[in-house]
Parts: C-alpha cells; structure tokens; sequence
C-alpha cells in the first residue's frame, strides 16, 4: 500500500477531492498547513507601513491506498490541483507497511 | 472645560431654567449617561482595541491591564485622586488639589457640583481617570510585568494624572491662564502619549522589533473596539459640556464629524502611498480624529472639525511612521503618535477654529488666535514634560522594587500563561 | 415621523412646559443618547452582525465598508446630503430639498430644531443615513471592489437616500399625503433592501453560489452584532418620537416587542420545517421583527407589535428562501427578504394596527384603514420603483468608470488579503 | 426599590419640580437609557459573557438560550408576567399580584408609573426578568436540551420570577416588611443563583466532570461580555431609582465602587494563593461585586460600597471552591456562588451600611441595624426556600414531559450541532 | 522503528494516549484534522435551507516507536480509539529510517 | 529522496528555515500540532482553581529533499531547534519514494 500527501492550493480541494471519489477513493484526510516555496507571499498593511508575509495558506491531503492505484491517485491529483502557476505543490509517495480499520480491526488492502 | 469653564458656558448656552445651584434632572440624566458611554470606551471598548492588535499569546495581559487599571483607578480615586484633582489645594492650589475630599468626605446624595449632583461628575470624572491610564498600556504592552503596571499605575495616576488634571480642570494654574482643553487633549491624550513614549523607550523594544512583523491577531476585535470608542466618545466629549443642552449637541457632531474627517485623511494617506486602504488604517485614522478634535469639541464647529480631522488622520499617519521606522521605537500600539501627537495638534487646532469667523465659539475677552496659540503651546509644553520626566521617574523607581519586563523566555511564551496562567481560546 | 409629524405629536404628547420654541434638555438628553444608539447599531453593531456571515477570508472588507461608509457618508451629510434631505426645496420641495443648509450653514450652537438643538437633529438623522447605506453592503458582500463601492456608496446617499427622506421626513409629497413611516420603514429599509437587490442582480453571484455552501466564519460576531443592534434600535425607535415622553416610551416598548415576536416566529418556522430552531434564525427573525415594527412603531400598541413582529418572522423566512432557492439570487446576507420585505410588511400593518380599535394611535383626521393603505401603498411603491430605477443607473455609471467586482481570482483570496493587504485572524 | 419605595425616596431626593402624578420628561429620558442598558447586559452582554466560557462546540448553544429567552420572556410579560409582578392581586396581593393588567389592559401612551410612562416602566422592569432568566442558563449549560429549557423557562418566570418580584417590588408581604432590595439582590440574583444550583443538581454534572478540565473556548468573549455587564449595570441600579436625580448618581457611584471592590477582592485572593491573578479571575469578581452591591445599591455610600464590594470578592471567592471542589456539583458557570451568594450577602451587609453612621442613607423610621438585618435574613431565605421547591417541582414536571438532557453522545458533539444545526466557527 | 499515524475520533484522545502511556509510550504528536470517509457529515441551518458538511472533524496522533512496541501500539489505540460506529478511524504503519531527538543529539531507539 | 519530519517549538521556527534556506532548501511545509512528552505541561486558572494542561504547542516541520541531502537537513535542523531545554523536539526520517510538482509534472529530484 502507499500513502499519498499531497500540498494543494486551498481552493483546489473540492475539485481534487471530486477527482478521487470518481477514482473509487472513498477516504481521505485533509489538514490545514503553510506553505515556503517559490511562491512568492503578499504584503500586508499594518498601520501606514508594509511588511512581507512569506508563508502561504496550503491544504495537505493525505490518502491511503492500494499499490495498484496508487499510480492513478496521484495522476488525478496533479489534474485536479493543477491551475499551471506557481505554487501548485507536491505529490508525495511514501510506501505504507499496514494500514487498519479501528471499527473492525481489518487490515491491508480491505482496511482502507 | 470641566468645572473650571462651567460658569462661563452656563452664562452663554444653558437655558434660563437652571442655575448653577439647583439639580437640573434632565442634565443629570445625560451626565449619568455620558458615564456609562465613556467606561464603555474603556470596558470593553479599548480593551478589545488593543486586545486585538496584540499577538494571541497575549490578548488576556491586555483585557487584563484594562480591567485591572479600572479596578485600581477607582480606588485611588475614592482615596484621594478624585480629591487631588478637584477640591481646593489652599496654597498649592495653583499646582495640585488637596485632601479635603480624600475619601469623598462630606459628599452626599444631594451635593451638587454644578446643576448635577456632586457623585455624578465624580463617576463621570473616575472614568477619564481610568481610561487615560489604560491607554498607556498600548505603549508597553507584550512585555511588562503584571506586578510592575500594576505600581505603576498607581503612581503615575497620582503624580501625572491628578495634577495636570487638576491645573486645567481643577482650578489649577492653566485653568487661570485661559488654557483650552474642553474634554482632555492635554489631561487625556497628550499624558497617555507622552506616558507610552517613555515607558517605551524605558522597557525596550519588544524580542524580535523591529524585523519581525507583529500582526494583530484579530482585526475584528480590534474593529469592535474601534466602533465601541466611537460612540463611547460622544459621552466623553458630549458629556464635558456638563449639560443636555446646545453645547453638548454641538459637542456631539463635532466630534462625529472629526472621527470621520480623520478615518478619511488616514485612508487617503494609505491609498496614495500603498494604493490600497487597511480597515486598521481606518480605524487607526478614527481614533487620531477622536484624540484631536477632543480638546477642540466645545470650542469649534461641524466645517473646523472637518479640516481638523483631516488634519490629524494625516498628521498621525506621518508620526506613526517616523516614532516606528525613523526614530525606531517599540511604542507598540502607537499610543504617542495615535493620542500624544493627536491630542498636541487638537491643543493648537483649537486656537484657531475657535474663532468665530471661522465658525467656532469665540476667544475669551481679551484673546486672539496669536496670544490663545501661545497659552495652548505653553500648557502643551508644560504638559508633556512634566508627564515625561515624572513617567520616567516611577519607572525608574518601580523598576528598583520589581523588574519592570518579563524574561525573555516569558516573553516568547506569552504574558497570558506566564503572567496569568490563562490562553486566550481553546477547544 | 420626525420634523414633519413632530407638530402633530407634539400636540398629542408633549407635557405643556415645552413649547415647539424653546430648548427642552430633557429631549435634548434622550436625543442625544439616541444619536449614540443608532450610531451603535452600525459601529460595532451592523459591522459584526455582517462580518461574521461572511468568510474568514472576507471579514475585514465588510468591517471595513461599514467604516468606511461612516465616514464619507459624513461628509456627504455636512456637505449637501441634509440639505438636500431636510432643507427647503423651493419649488422642488415636493421632490428634493434645496442647497439652503449646505456645509450647515447657518447651524449654530443656538439653533433648534423642535426642542432641540439642531445639531443633535443634524447628527440623529445622518446616523440614519449611514445605517441605511451600510444595510446595502450585504447585498454585494465578499465581491465587490473597494473603490467601486466608495463610488456607489456616494452617489446612492445623494440620488436615493436625500430624495426618498425629503419625501417622507421632509415636508416632500409622501409626508402631505399623510404616508405614515415612524421611524424609516421605507426610508431605511426599503431602499436600503430593494438597493442591495438590484446590487446583487447586476454584479452576480458569489462564485459557487448557489453549490457551495458559505457558512459565517463566526457566529458569536454575529449574534454580538445582533443584540447591539436591538439595544440601538431603542434609540432608533424611541429616538424618533424626538422627545422623552411617552411617545418614545411606547415606541421603545413595541420595538421590544416586535423584535422578541419576530425572533420567535422565525424559530417556530424553523422548528416546524426542519425540527431544529438555529441561532442564526432567532437572531436573523429578531432583525425581521426590528425592520418590520420600524415604520409602525410610533403608531401601534403592544399587541399590534406582537402580531406584526409574528408576521415578520414568518413572512421574511418565506421571503428569504424565495430568493434564495427559488428565484435564485445570490443577494448574500439577504437584506431585501429581511429589511426590503420586513419594512414594506410594516408600511402596510401599520395601516391596520394605527387603527384606535386595535390598540393604535388612530388614524388621522378624514383617513381611514383603506385610505390609510393606499397612501401606504404608493409610498412603498414609489420608494421601491425609485430605489431600484436609481440604483441600478447609479451601478451602471459607476461601473464604466471601474470594475464593480473584483477578479475570481481575487474573489477566491479573498477581499481582506487582496483590496485591503491586511487578514482578519493571524498568530 | 422600585416602585414600592419610590414615594419615599420621592419624597427624599425629588426636586420640588415633579410630582408623582406628572410627567418628568428628564425622569423619562434617564429610564429610556436605563432600559437599553439592561437590554444591553443580557444582549449581547451575558450571552457573551457565558458563550466564552463554555467549550467551542457549544457556544451558540447558549448565545441562542439567551436570545431564545429574551423573546419568549417578552411574550410572558406582555400576556401576565408584568400583571403577576405588578398589578394588585386582591385578596392575594401580599403573594402576587392579579390579571388587572393582563395583555397590557388600559396601559396607554399616557398611563403614568411614578414620573414616567407606564409603558417605559414595563419595559424597564421587563429586561430584569429577561436577565434572571437568563442568568440560571450558566447552571446547566453544555447539556440541557433546548426544548427543555424553553418550558422551564417559562414556568420558572411565572412560578417564581413573578412572585417574589411581586412580594418585593410589587406590594407584596416583604415590601411591607420593609424589605431592602434596592435593584434585585433576592428578586434577580437569589432567584437566579439558586435556580442555577437546583438545576445543576437535578440533571447532574457535564460528562467528564470534575476530572476533566473545561477551559473557556474565547476569553475575549467572556471579557467583552464582562466590560457590558458592568456598563448596563449602570442602568440596572441607577435605573432603579426611577429618577434622574441624586439617588440615581449615588447608585451609579456605588455600583461602580462595588464592581471594582469586587475585582480587586477577587484578584488579591488569587494572587495570594496561587501567586498569578487571573482575567477570568477579576472578571469574576467584578460581577460578584456587582450582584453583591444591587441590593444596596440605593441605601449606602461609597465607603460602604467598597467594603461590601471587597467582600464579595473574598466570600464569592471561596463560595466557588466549595461548590465546585467540596461539594462536587458542576453549576457549571458558578452562578450560585457568585449571584446567590453575593447576592444574599449584599442583603445582608445593606443592612448594615445603610446605617447614616456607615454613610448610609439610614434606617427607615422604627428600623435598626438588628431589626433591618432580621427583616433581611427573613427575605432571603424566603426567596431561597420558594425558588429552590419552585424550581426542583418545574424541572421534575419538564422532565416528565421531555427529557431534560440530551445523550452523551449528543453532549460529545456538542449542543451547537446537535440542538441547532449549526457551528460557531467556520473557514 | 516504526511511525504509527491514527486518524481517531477526537473525544477518544484521552483515552488513547492513557493507553500508551501505559505501554510505557512517553512521547506523541497530535494534530487536527478533517475526514473524509464512510461515516456521513451533518446538515446545518442557514436562514432557513439547510446544506451538508461532509468533512467530519479527526484527530490524527502520531507516535514513533521501537520496531518491537509497534504491533502492541497499534493494539493499544484500535482498543482505546474504538466506539464500534463507522468513523472510528484508521491506523496506519509507516517504516522510519531514523529518528533524533534535537536537545541532546540522540538517535535511534534511545531517541524516542 | 527523504521525507524529513521535524517536530520543534514554535519559536524556533524562523531560524530553522533561514538555516534550512541556508543549505539551499526552497521548500517546506509547516502545520501546527500539539506535543506531548517528557516535557511537562503548565498549570492553568479557572475561577479560584487550578488544573493541568498537558500538551504543548509545537510546530511540525516536512522537508522533501534528495538522499544526498538529507543529513545536512537533519543537521541543520538539529542546530537551529536547539535551546537545549527538554522539549526542544524530534527529526525523523522516513523514506519517500516518489515526489511530483503538480504545476509542471516534474518527478523526482527535479521536483522538489
Ligand atoms: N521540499 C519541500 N518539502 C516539503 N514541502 C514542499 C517542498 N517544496 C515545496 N513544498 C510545498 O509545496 C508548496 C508549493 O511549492 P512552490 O515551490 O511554492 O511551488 P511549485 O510547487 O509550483 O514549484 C509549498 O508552499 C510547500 O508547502
Ligand atoms: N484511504 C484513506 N486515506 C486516508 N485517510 C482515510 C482513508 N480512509 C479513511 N480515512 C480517514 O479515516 C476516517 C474514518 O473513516 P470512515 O470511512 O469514515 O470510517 P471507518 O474507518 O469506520 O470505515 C476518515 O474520516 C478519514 O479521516
Ligand atoms: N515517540 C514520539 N512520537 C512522536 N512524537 C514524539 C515522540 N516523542 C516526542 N515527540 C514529540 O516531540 C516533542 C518533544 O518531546 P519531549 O519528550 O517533550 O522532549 P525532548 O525531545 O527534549 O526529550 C513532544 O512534545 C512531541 O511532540
């Protein structure tokens, strides 16, 4: 099994979850995070003066699933996170030894 | 104003009906008003200004400072602050008050101070007190000790706040010299400011200034604070007309009128250099319009407010700019170029638009605008360095008996959990 | 109601020691304070109600037009805008006012307007002014420019707020025709709900709408802004009888009742339609039931305001998922079902329940309840036909100029970020 | 007080202007504002106060118990609440009052109470027994089902509220007894605390407790909702002299002195004992003092009040340890301690510091401290042996006819989900 | 070593960790998240319509932990985490290659 | 390529990704999480008592770099979080087998 976590643009996240329940992925986890990266931050006012904010609100999505799919998870993600400026993100695969389902205590495959 | 310049406006505005001697009610019921409106520019009005432009970590110290200041405020007051500010000081009366109202002796239920009872103007008085003493916490806050603002508050209530109070509005010698400060300027703005600025400058920028931004941390806090003082002011300044007649109405929409002019000039300021306006600009502006038009408001009309507010949202702006980039002081919430710079320019402002071709209410017999202008920048003077030497005084002798800063560590952890064991949200 | 009506009230009401001449400081004192109500109901009051609908990412830029329309809205108002409202027209007076108290000329400490000062008049109702253009801010709220609303918010207090206030409040048509509007049914809230329509309508829909679900960022800001709001509306109400008599009194009392009965006919919709009343209902039926008893609240009795606010509850929850859901209009924080709806709703009630048989004040000499709903009927027509012509003009003048929306790009990072620099909520 | 006392205290402080059977404009003008101030303390005030203190997931939860009782509380009054309290109840009359004024009967523009219109002191009053509703909330809030709480509530209003408000207030036994209860120490703050313990105890502690901590979702709340409660405290107590004269500023005086005795008390306890005051802390106490001073707010003087304040923040103080630590019950926001038992405490002490000796306004003719403290004790435990049966009958009835909590896995979720669908913040 | 993640239902943290702790467990990292998953979101109110969430609120904890504690660890929080309702959550195994612990420079077992 | 996974206290975080920057790392992604630990809890006061609360803010710091790489972050890291306090946090090191950049499709090191 892998474990897919991707960085997306917060706005994106509908759409790439959509993208996944087509793919017959019927779980994910999402959390809030900040970004560093090419992408540029904004300035903000405060009190007649400008200052630079360098971090960039990003949402990471963090999925489980089987090797099989695994290829096609991340291929629906980079489609469906993708608005082609920067600070689109990453994809990151890592290899999952076990994943288990709390309720019925099932492992690997059928767990997730 | 106050008292000092009561009989004065009585003979021009109030009505035939009351004279100075008896209760007039419907007077007492706006003054019982104003009081309630300008403990609600403090609490929670102000509190929540500044709580919400501090970081997270420190929002309690400040709602805290806030609460505590009204608390300790109200004692000294009781005490003697009411008394050395406003009853006779015999001999030094030209300087200070003295003690035959220590304790509020011999205030009754039907002691009068004006057409009012004498309580009244004594509750509505305490919430200047107050406030004043609160606004300073802008200047050293996400850095003091709790314990050490606590002496400190109690001295510098003593030693600043009762006697400037009590030279303009008490009787003392600015009082004489026909200084103008019709809700607090001077007593109010200008100490608060100067006050900030050296305690300041005397506790040190906070770990990390002036590199690391320090963004407020709720914007709508501080924005609910922001409109909170805004109305709270039209007590403040409505209310030291010390009657629901003309005078006070005037002093209602001047002081409208000013807090828009100087939301506007600020905003104006921002869109041209940044090409966008802040909220936090806006509001900033409003309360520089506020502290400027504050000791002008029962001396100028609706047009003078105007060109005043304007004045003071681009003034403080620039101030704002060179206290914090050019000089590089950590006043952190800005309390000296907000309040101390406002209420100097609203000071001189004053001697102008009190000029009745210019729509205000006249000089004095025997004034003009050159000799008014000299007796404001001589109390403005006056003013400021006396706040300023003995503000750096009660420092320095707080700072003998207990630090005056938390360690750095506490600093970073946050004044809530280390001052008071408190966060500000949880789950 | 206000200067036109006062005549007549007074008559009515007024204890015999005041006369229309002198200055009564017991009125002086309720007006006052009033003044401080109403400008509560926007600053914090409306500004929090709103911003806590909105999302986080928008918060400011709705506090941010609630102060900003503050502020030029003021200037409007001692510029030209109570002039144009209240002053006399000449031969357009019927229409418009003229340019006789443009920049207040003429306004001095000594003016009285009624019992009162006319400064404080003059404050009173440009409080008024601003809450009306405020309302508007929900209709375009979370996508509309900075600048274009500045520009927007001009022109409508010129071209529909001063002309429809002439009408009914001063001396224009609808106020010779008897048009009964206490306190602004049609001068506030219709135009400012039948405004925020046709804003919505031309600019569009949020992006998403009507699939995505938007929740308020904070409930507790608007249920904060909600009880600032009913405490305003006191001054609102009450204020409007320009006098502290008994007329205000009962004013304050239906204005009471009206918003409990409204919150609760709204909760028992939704109690009944989906088993669960919400908070956001309560509060949102409670505003219904301000907007609705607002035109009537001079003229009806307790149990008048107790069936009008029911019905508020009621209709304005139809209303809102009529344009919701049915029609489809994405008029956001939904000011024309509530304010448009509710206030056109309380024009006409208040023809019933004026009537002396039902608790009310009666109706005027030679008018009856079907003559009475007429005259109301083509007061509210008139206003509405005029606001949305007016509006939808000023939209497209304005929007040659500059873009009325901002970009979806901008939309989805929100206003705060991208109009203002600034973000509501940080560390 | 109220109107019970007001002909002697009319006869004691009142100009000579006003009589009781004509209108006081100044009178009137100063209980419009009082009644927004109380409006003010429950909305958004206390709804704040209490929304910041319980967890995140049910905050709305009690902002909409606020809100919810307010309407239906307004509803009550206007059918027989007000009658209950107010009106002559015959041969009954020394335990409640009668129907006479049922649905408002015979109350018109013109109806007198006193000085002021009828319909303003129905509306004053109305917003007490709005406040003592809303008060018993903090006793079961985080798990009361919402349907529950409405039919308690309207049985508590007119099971307990309206009667002992009639027995002090109304005419009733203790009024003849010579009663003190200046603004509400039995009739508000008893009711309430003891309605708040009986409820903690009939439906039993929150899941998790006392293990659990259960920290304060938003302080700043809390705090904004403190800084209201303290400014329309004002109306609360100097409203209750009904006038706008010396007794009303004498109250506002004490209450103020009260409320930051009582913060002060509170802070020093905890400094003492845990080395760190806390914001929670002062603001705690600040309402303990200011329960505890209602009662005497009209009978002592400012010394008095400062004593009286500073025991409330002791006596409060440990009343909260031993609630929660000894005696295991989860009132879960502490108001018996801090409003049952600063109120009887504050009837008690008035007995004593309304001694002329204490600077008092002295005994009534044949009263004595001994005498005046027995006729208090008497009071309240009358009021606290009739609410705590009252309220245990209410609750077990309600909860014959719905359950009174909802599940533990309701209480998990939240009420704010759970009971209305809704979430108190969002993105 | 291994690193354990679990998406758990939040009211069952405390359980969850005293659990651990009594595996002799000192040390985790918990953070909030949102799921998406079998178990169905809520409705809420809006001025009368109502709409669904679907994003359901999770905690995710993380512990890293020796390679023989792992199976016991996993044990630990499907027992403790475990209401038997759809949404319990998930138990994930991942491999960790090295772990340092940042005051003293330890790595390894004895970094945990 | 390595997925570095570094729980610090948040103060530290400035330094760390300048010293990070330093070694030409330009990207990382941070989320704010809760520790628990050998480091102790603080006291808190609610009306007249006290209680314990026993998780400490921490910051959550994920770094993707090139094998080559990875000890020097680690390194870095170590450095940078440093005060010497207990408490001061964990690095771990897990494998990652894949990485993508959504904008371009760039996979590998070249995405990162
Ligand atoms: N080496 C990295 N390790 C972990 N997260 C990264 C790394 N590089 C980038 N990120 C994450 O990806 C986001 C987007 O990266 P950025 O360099 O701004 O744009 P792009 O991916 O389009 O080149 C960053 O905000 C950050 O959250
Ligand atoms: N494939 C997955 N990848 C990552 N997280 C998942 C996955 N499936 C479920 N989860 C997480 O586990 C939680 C519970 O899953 P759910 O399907 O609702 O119930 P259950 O685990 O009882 O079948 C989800 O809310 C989500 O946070
Ligand atoms: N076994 C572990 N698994 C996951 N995170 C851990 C583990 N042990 C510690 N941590 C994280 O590291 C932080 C610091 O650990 P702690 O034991 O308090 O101090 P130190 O690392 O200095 O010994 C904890 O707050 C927690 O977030």
């Amino acid at each position: 099994m892998k474990l897919v976590m991707a960085i997306i643009k917060p706005f994106r996240l509908d759409h790439v979850r959509n993208t996944l329940s087509d793919l017959g992925i019927n779980g994910m986890t999402v959390s809030e995070v900040q970004g560093f990266g090419r992408q540029r931050g904004h300035t903000e006012l405060y009190r007649g003066a400008e200052y630079m904010v360098d971090f960039i609100p990003k949402t990471k999505v963090e999925v489980a699933c089987t090797d099989e799919l695994a290829e096609r998870v991340v291929e629906a993600i980079m489609d469906s996170g993708k608005t082609g400026k920067v600070g689109d993100g990453k994809v990151f695969v890592l290899d999952l030894e076990e994943a288990y389902r709390v309720r019925t205590g099932e492992s690997g495959d059928s767990a997730l | 104003m106050k008292r000092a310049i009561l009989i004065a406006v009585a003979g021009l505005l109030v009505s035939g009906m009351a004279s100075a001697d008896t209760l007039d009610k419907a007077d007492t019921a706006w003054l019982l008003t104003s009081t309630a409106l300008v403990l609600f520019m403090t609490l929670p009005g102000l509190a929540l200004f500044y709580g919400g432009l501090v970081g997270r970590r420190n929002v309690l110290s400040v709602l805290m400072q806030c609460f505590t200041i009204a608390g300790i405020v109200t004692f000294l007051w009781v005490i003697v602050q009411y008394s050395l500010a406003f009853s006779n000081g015999g001999a030094l009366n030209q300087w200070v008050g003295g003690f035959g109202s220590a304790f509020l002796a011999g205030v009754t239920v039907d002691s009068l101070s004006g057409t009012a009872p004498e309580t009244i103007f004594i509750a509505f008085q305490l919430t200047f007190a107050i406030i004043t003493c609160a606004l300073i916490v802008g200047g050293f806050a996400e850095r003091m000790r709790f314990s050490a603002m606590v002496l400190f508050s109690v001295l510098w209530s003593l030693l600043v706040y009762a006697p400037v109070c009590h030279w303009v509005w008490g009787g003392g010698w600015l009082a004489d010299m026909g200084f103008l400060d019709f809700a607090g300027g001077a007593v109010v703005h200008l100490t608060a400011g100067v006050a900030a600025l050296v305690a300041a400058m005397v506790l040190g920028p906070r770990t990390g200034f002036p590199q690391k931004p320090m963004p407020p941390h709720s914007l709508p806090l501080t924005v609910a604070g922001a409109g909170m003082l805004w109305v709270g002011w039209f007590g403040f300044n409505g209310g030291s007309a010390l009657a629901a007649d003309g005078a006070a109405a005037m002093a209602l929409l001047v002081t409208h009128v000013g807090a828009s002019a100087g939301a506007m000039g600020w905003m104006a300021m921002e869109w041209i250099k940044f090409g966008k306006p802040s909220v936090l600009g806006v509001v900033t502006g409003m309360v520089a319009g506020l502290g400027t038009i504050t000791p002008a408001s029962g001396f100028v009309g609706p047009i003078g407010a105007l060109i005043i507010g304007l004045a003071a949202g681009v003034v403080c702006f620039y101030a704002t700019r060179i206290i914090k980039r050019v000089l590089v002081i950590d006043d952190s919430l800005d309390v000296f170029p907000v309040h101390g710079v406002g209420g100097s320019l609203g000071l001189l402002l004053c001697a102008v638009f009190v000029s009745a071709g210019l729509g205000g209410m006249g000089y004095a017999d025997g004034m003009g605008m050159g000799s008014q202008l000299g007796v404001q920048a001589v109390g403005l003077l006056a003013t400021a360095a006396w706040t300023a030497l003995a503000t750096w005084v009660i420092l320095k002798v707080v700072g003998l008996i207990t630090p005056l800063r938390v360690s750095e560590e506490d600093e970073i952890e946050g004044l809530d959990l280390t001052q008071h064991e408190e966060r500000g949200y949880s789950r």
